[in-house]
């Protein structure tokens, strides 16, 4: 086995194996529990940062193993792989370090962190499919992993949120396994290649062909959240913070956009796909799904829930820059699925904070907050301005690359799309913002946990999170153009998209 | 020809014996009828050049299942019921 | 077990023997001939009757396996009875017991006849081992052999020395080429080692069939 | 000579019949240590054999020298040598955990005379897995029955016993089924020998020749528990100490399942058309009723007995489907050793979680998730397989009968595995969604042995890793047919 | 007609009637005894059949000695578990679905 062979099967094995570890360590062992977590989470950085700059050389990472006549796990770590990878990587360090002043002192910490790795492990592992037999089966790896945690918390609520999701993933799964045999039955093996391969087919099998396009979008639009198969994503917020973070952030919703881009682009091709009518409606979908998540935010008033439709309305745009015929489009909706994850992320973190320092769940419980937690809420302000895409933060660069993909498309409808769900991002966060600086705080909170010592506003492991990723926030923005920016790394995978 | 009489006469003994031993109201009847039926089993093996199950059928089927049977009719009628507390494992 | 699905399996019986009859009717003369092998190899069998031979040696196999049921019908019987006493004690009846006194060498020397005429002609362990337990329940029955409670270990080895003969024969004759492969020479003696061995455990077994049930409720 | 000394095969059978002797030999309650000594003995033999085969190919062993249809055959092949490793693999870890599980005192009784009926049941299974006499088969289906039935009955109470009784005569009427059957096919062929019927048996078949046909799978189906004669195996496998239920479960059935195929692929390769397709019929209406049914179970053992009736009726949906392409016997031999490991795992977890809580119920599980992890993981493992869910064994047989099916454009089979899938998500995420929450105040839980959590893990691992080798599996199956 | 098939012919029944008997008789003692009528059937079709010609066959005359040993044993466990049942219920039948769920 070759260093090439190796690399990315090193990425997925340094979470996998801690991971297992962590499930046989007793409750107790905290600190060698953390270690584990923190030495895995930092291993797979550092084996990513050698896959992006061998692949930024040219080099070519995979691995292929035969599982039975004519169907091989494939992995290969390509740009857009590792897009997903290195998002999914550094998100989960923040994660780890955020879940575990999160959970302090409470139970089944060995449980929790041991899923947390299976879940990132799937993400990884999903990130780099080679085929959509491999993608399929880290697909359904990730919906076992996330249903222990979403459900950790054992109360009848977590119990609901946690069966609607399966219900709701594992049907998605089904669907996509029935796209994906049939898919088999017609060409073999499908592996992900540039261009897309099942053109080849020829113009007899158009029609099957179609179906199966559905079939499987609908498969990973579930976990993308598309509408009307979006009704999970508000249920499952019932799951501890840092696991809402990694659904709605780092892994699960990613997940499913990132399927979306693998078929449109490597199984069917952006040109053939355009050139059967199947990207128009896509692009309608996820324009329906961004002005629909949008209107549903603006009335909720747990915060969660609020942040949970943003995700719906917000994942669309990466659904939508695929759809957009074009690499400018893609650039945007590449760049979205990096800047969406720390945005949101940032947003949950500081979700998370309010709830654990001072035990507030509702956007009405909000008032003055940012007197008492001024360093959480200036994140959480960055991120929502992010959202609604002022500049100069990520979110108005993918925006940004979005309505120039639209017009360069001549599909100039979804730049009014986009200004609609501007106009409610903002509708719906700066309600917030203001309840936040310019309400005056209550004389309790509703149950504060955390007394603030100086300028330490709570546990310094739920502090430093939000506000590094509320950093990158602006970074990201601000150094757009920057060779190391993710808009760089998605202008290199669109190059290589369309270079055909 | 003869034998051949000998032979209806024999699968005919047969069958009646096997639908009154099934047949019969009365189970001690009903056990003796299969014990007769064994016999007859057993001549029916003879006329097929089969003493070795002739015999077999004999001391096996007639007589050592007859006394299987009768003893458990014996036990089966004697009414004593639930000694045991039921033993269930988990 | 409601009327109609007692209508049905009549109904079924019937025309699936009425289907089997015509069919039997018509049946064609069969394309292998095995009697003609059985006589063929019979010479090489180390016995002189067919039966035995096809028993003991061709589809010895069978034989060997069939020993097992036996023992595992016993196995089961044992596993339910527990580990409790027989409850109830049969009476003595003189006159059985006269009967069974004088009737007991009689039985013991059929059974010994039985097992070494299935050399030659009909007869063999297995019948032999049927009439030993005959008497084994005649005894019982006249008061003079109670029910056995949980075996011994003289018991066990009575119960189990056929058959442990009878596998580590077919075990040792794997060296010959295959299991149960006779060098021609030793195949009669071997065989009446066997058909010895089975003759006391088939008598023990089918007795025990019987002693370990009896006598008690469960 | 050497060589004839070694034969796997043979020894395959001779070995489980001398330690179950040898542990009645040494009396109530003995012989659990020899066992597993021999177990893994037996397990070395399989993998040997495996390997031998798919070097020197399929091979004859003549018993008593003769060779068919004189004597009695006994063949292996790839199928022979998937099923026999399956049982071996299976037996060790169950063997492992029987010992620590019959270590309880309140168990002792059942495990009077556990090991030597264990022993005798293996010894059948690798016998019936060898033979290819069919008249040799009806006797080690008998002793299987025997000693299955005799294992079953080993709780002693009276449920327990009524699942007994009920499964023995069924048994024995499916038994008695076959028997006339193999008697139609003597009479009409003057043979019972597999290989020398198969090339007699086509061609003109004569109507006693469809009858015995029809008797003998009957009976079969029967034993197999296929819908509708499903009714005894949840009270039979439900009923059962664990260990006795992962054995019955994982492997007894599959037993006459392998007849079944055996039968379909050589002597009776006449029955095409309207019989297999009514197989997969009845075999569809399983997956559904058994999963509904386990959906509905209030017992945590009676789910997953259901749950094996469901999984078997996925066996019998190859039987439309088979083609000379080989995709739905490989999908049949990989759902075999799926659901063997993957059941095992469940009935040994069940057995845990059961001891963990006192109780047999799932409403019970309430909590059971932080007491015993390592068991609850297992039993989500397995649920993987049961599930179809990738990368487990199971997901690749179902992978394979979609793929057959789609193949020869026979789409209603394929709703019928999907939503079968489903439907078994359902009933596992029943049991594990209790488990995770959170604990009654008043509810106790008692210490569990650990080894009986790690065997439960071990084969439910097992059957998820196995699907990373299915190449190997498919490559076995490949010898000799 | 030959014997053999004659009494090939009668054993068809015996086996018929047994088959229904324990399908259709409740008592257990009464679905033992039709098991064994009809596994006396099956013998009788084995070697009646095979016997069709008039020739004796030692090969099924061996195996239905086998049968019949298997047969005893059968018999032996099923009237234990009758006793057993008994012992435990009073009860001499199986009642449906007792334990069904």
């Amino acid at each position: 086995m070759t260093v090439n062979e190796m690399l990315p099967l090193a990425v997925i094995a340094s979470s996998l194996l801690p991971g297992m570890v962590i499930f046989a360590l007793p409750e107790a062992r905290v600190g060698l529990r953390s270690v584990l977590n923190l030495l895995g989470a930092m291993s797979k950085l550092v084996f990513v940062i050698l896959l992006l700059e061998g692949v930024a050389r040219g080099e070519v990472y995979g691995f292929r193993h035969t599982v039975l006549p004519g169907l091989d796990l494939v992995f290969k770590a390509d740009a857009l792989a590792l897009l997903f990878v290195t998002l999914s990587t550094v998100l989960w360090l923040f994660t780890t370090i955020y879940a575990i002043g999160y959970l302090e002192g409470s139970p089944h910490r060995s449980r929790f962190f041991g899923f947390f790795s299976l879940c990132v492990t799937a993400t990884v592992g999903l990130a780099m499919a080679g085929n959509l037999f491999t993608f399929f089966v880290f697909y359904e790896l990730l919906t076992l992993s996330t249903f222990p945690l979403v459900v950790h918390r054992g109360t009848p609520q977590a119990m609901r949120g946690g069966t609607v999701y399966l219900a709701y993933t594992l049907a998605g799964g089904a669907l996509l396994l029935t796209g994906i045999v049939w898919l088999h039955g017609l060409m073999g093996q499908v592996d992900f290649v540039h261009g897309g391969s099942v053109a080849a087919l020829g113009p007899q099998a158009t029609a099957q062909i179609k179906v199966v396009f559905l079939l499987l979008i609908a498969g990973v639009g579930v976990k993308a959240a598309l509408v009307p198969l979006h009704g999970w994503l508000p249920q499952a917020m019932v799951a501890p913070a840092p696991v809402s973070a990694l659904l709605h952030a780092v892994a699960v919703v990613k997940a499913g956009a990132f399927g979306i881009v693998r078929i449109v682009y490597e199984v069917y091709g952006v040109e053939y796909a355009q050139s059967l009518g199947l990207l128009k409606p896509l692009a309608i979908a996820a324009a329906v799904t961004i002005v629909w998540g949008s209107l549903r935010a603006l009335t909720q008033d747990d915060l969660k829930k609020r942040l949970a439709y943003s995700t719906v309305s917000q994942v669309s745009y990466i659904a939508l820059g695929v759809a957009l015929f074009g690499p400018v489009g893609t650039i945007g909706g590449l760049a979205h699925l990096v800047h969406q994850g720390i945005m949101k992320i940032t947003l949950f973190f500081a979700a998370g904070n309010y709830a654990e320092t001072l035990g507030v769940h509702k956007v009405s419980e909000l008032d003055g907050a940012g007197r008492r937690m001024p360093l959480t809420s200036a994140a959480f302000t960055i991120a929502a301005f992010g959202m609604i895409g002022v500049a100069p933060t990520a979110g108005y660069v993918s925006k940004w690359y979005l309505g120039e993909g639209a017009l360069a498309a001549g599909m100039d409808w979804v730049v009014a799309v986009l200004w609609t769900s501007s106009l409610l991002n903002a509708a719906y966060f700066l309600p917030i913002l203001y309840r936040l600086w310019f309400r005056p705080p209550p004389a309790a909170w509703p149950a504060e946990h955390i007394p603030a010592r100086g300028w330490r506003e709570t546990g310094w492991l739920l502090l430093a999170p939000p506000l590094i990723t509320a950093a990158a926030v602006l970074v990201t923005g601000l150094f757009a153009e920057a060779g190391w920016s993710p808009l760089a790394w998605a202008k290199l995978i669109a190059a290589r998209e369309y270079l055909q | 020809m003869l034998m051949l009489a000998f032979d209806g006469l024999l699968v005919l003994a047969l069958l009646w014996s096997a639908w009154r031993c099934l047949a019969s109201t009365d189970l001690s009847r009903a056990v003796v009828m299969f014990i007769v039926f064994g016999l007859l089993m057993a001549l029916a093996w003879a006329r097929l050049d089969a003493p070795d199950i002739a015999l077999a059928e004999a001391a096996i089927g007639a007589g050592l299942t007859g006394a299987l049977l009768l003893d458990a009719l014996g036990a089966l009628r004697s009414r004593r019921e639930g000694r045991d507390a039921p033993r269930e494992t988990p | 077990m409601n009327r109609f699905t007692r209508g049905l399996a009549v109904a079924v019986g019937v025309a699936l023997a009425a289907t089997l009859v015509a069919a039997l009717l018509e049946l064609p003369a069969a394309a292998v001939y095995l009697p003609g092998a059985v006589a063929q190899h019979l010479a090489q069998s180390g016995v002189e009757h067919p039966v035995t031979a096809v028993l003991l040696n061709f589809r010895g196999w069978d034989t060997l396996l069939e020993v097992a049921v036996l023992l595992l019908a016993l196995l089961t019987l044992l596993t339910l009875r527990g580990s409790e006493a027989p409850v109830a004690e049969v009476e003595a009846e003189p006159l059985l017991q006269g009967l069974a006194r004088k009737a007991l060498p009689l039985i013991i020397l059929m059974a010994g006849y039985l097992f070494w005429a299935g050399a030659y002609r009909p007869g063999g362990a297995f019948q032999a081992g049927a009439v030993l337990a005959a008497g084994a329940v005649l005894l019982h029955l006249a008061g003079l052999l109670p029910a056995w409670a949980v075996p011994g270990r003289l018991l066990r080895l009575g119960l189990i020395l056929g058959f442990l003969v009878f596998l580590a024969v077919a075990a040792g004759l794997l060296g010959q080429g295959a299991l149960l492969q006779y060098p021609p020479a030793l195949a009669g003696n071997l065989i009446l080692l066997i058909e010895a061995g089975l003759t006391l455990s088939l008598g023990l077994v089918l007795a025990g069939l019987f002693l370990f049930v009896t006598g008690r409720q469960a | 000579m050497t060589e004839a000394w070694l034969e796997p095969a043979a020894w395959l059978i001779i070995l489980p019949l001398a330690w179950a002797s040898v542990a009645f030999l040494a009396g109530p309650g003995r012989g659990a240590r020899l066992a597993i000594l021999a177990l893994v003995a037996q397990l070395g033999l399989a993998l040997e054999l495996a390997a031998d085969l798919t070097q020197r190919g399929a091979r004859m062993h003549a018993v008593g020298g003769w060779g068919a249809p004189l004597g009695i055959d006994l063949m292996a092949d790839g199928l022979s040598a998937v099923m026999l490793l399956l049982t071996q693999a299976v037996a060790l870890p169950i063997a492992v955990y029987a010992q620590a599980y019959f270590a309880e005192t309140h168990h002792r009784h059942a495990a009077t005379w556990f090991w030597p009926l264990a022993g005798f049941l293996l010894a059948a299974m690798n016998a019936l897995f060898l033979s290819a006499d069919l008249f040799n088969l009806y006797v080690t289906l008998e002793l299987l029955g025997l000693a299955a039935v005799g294992l079953v009955a080993v709780g002693g109470g009276t449920a327990q016993i009524t699942a007994a009784l009920r499964y023995l005569l069924v048994s024995l009427l499916a038994s008695g089924g076959y028997l006339l059957g193999v008697a139609l096919l003597y009479g009409a062929y003057g043979t019972v020998s597999m290989t020398t019927l198969a090339p007699l048996a086509v061609g003109q078949t004569p109507l006693a020749v469809w009858i015995a046909a029809g008797l003998m799978l009957v009976g079969l189906l029967a034993k197999t528990a296929l819908l509708p004669f499903h009714f005894w195996l949840p009270p039979a496998h439900g009923g059962a100490p664990a260990p006795v239920s992962a054995l019955l479960s994982a492997l007894v059935v599959k037993a006459s399942f392998y007849l079944v195929l055996r039968l379909a692929l050589g002597p009776f390769a006449m029955m095409t058309g309207t019989a297999a397709g009514l197989i997969g019929v009845l075999g569809a209406s399983a997956i559904l009723w058994g999963a509904w049914q386990a959906l509905r179970a209030q017992r945590l053992k009676q789910l997953v007995a259901w749950s094996t009736v469901a999984q078997l009726g996925y066996l019998f949906l190859i039987f439309p489907l088979l083609a000379a392409d080989g995709l739905a016997l490989q999908a049949g031999a990989l759902q075999v050793v799926a659901h063997g490991l993957a059941k095992a795992a469940l009935f040994a977890a069940a057995g845990v979680l059961m001891r963990a809580t006192g109780r047999d119920t799932v409403e019970g599980l309430a909590g059971v998730a932080g007491r015993v992890p390592l068991t609850l993981f297992a039993f989500g493992l397995a649920g993987v397989s049961i599930m179809g869910l990738p990368p487990s064994a199971g997901f690749l047989a179902k992978w394979l009968l979609i793929d057959a099916a789609l193949k020869q454009g026979q789409w209603g089979w394929i709703v019928v595995i999907i939503v079968g899938s489903l439907l078994a998500a359902g009933y596992i995420f029943r049991v594990l969604r209790q488990a995770f929450l959170l604990a009654p105040e008043d509810s106790h839980f008692q210490p569990v042995p650990r080894r009986l959590e790690w065997v439960a893990f071990v084969l439910a691992a097992a059957s998820v890793l196995l699907g990373l080798r299915g190449a190997e599996l498919v490559a076995l199956l490949g010898v000799g047919s | 007609m030959s014997t053999g098939l004659l009494y090939a012919l009668s054993g068809v029944g015996l086996f018929m009637l047994g088959a229904v008997g324990v399908i259709v008789l409740a008592h257990l003692m009464r679905k033992v005894l039709a098991f064994n009528v009809m596994g006396s059937g099956a013998f009788l079709v084995l070697v009646g059949l095979a016997q069709r010609t008039g020739q004796p066959d030692p090969v099924p005359q061996a195996m239905v000695l086998t049968g019949i040993v298997v047969a005893v044993a059968a018999t032996a466990l099923a009237l234990g578990l009758a006793r057993a049942l008994h012992a435990r219920t009073g009860g001499v039948t199986l009642t449906q679905g007792e334990d069904g769920d």
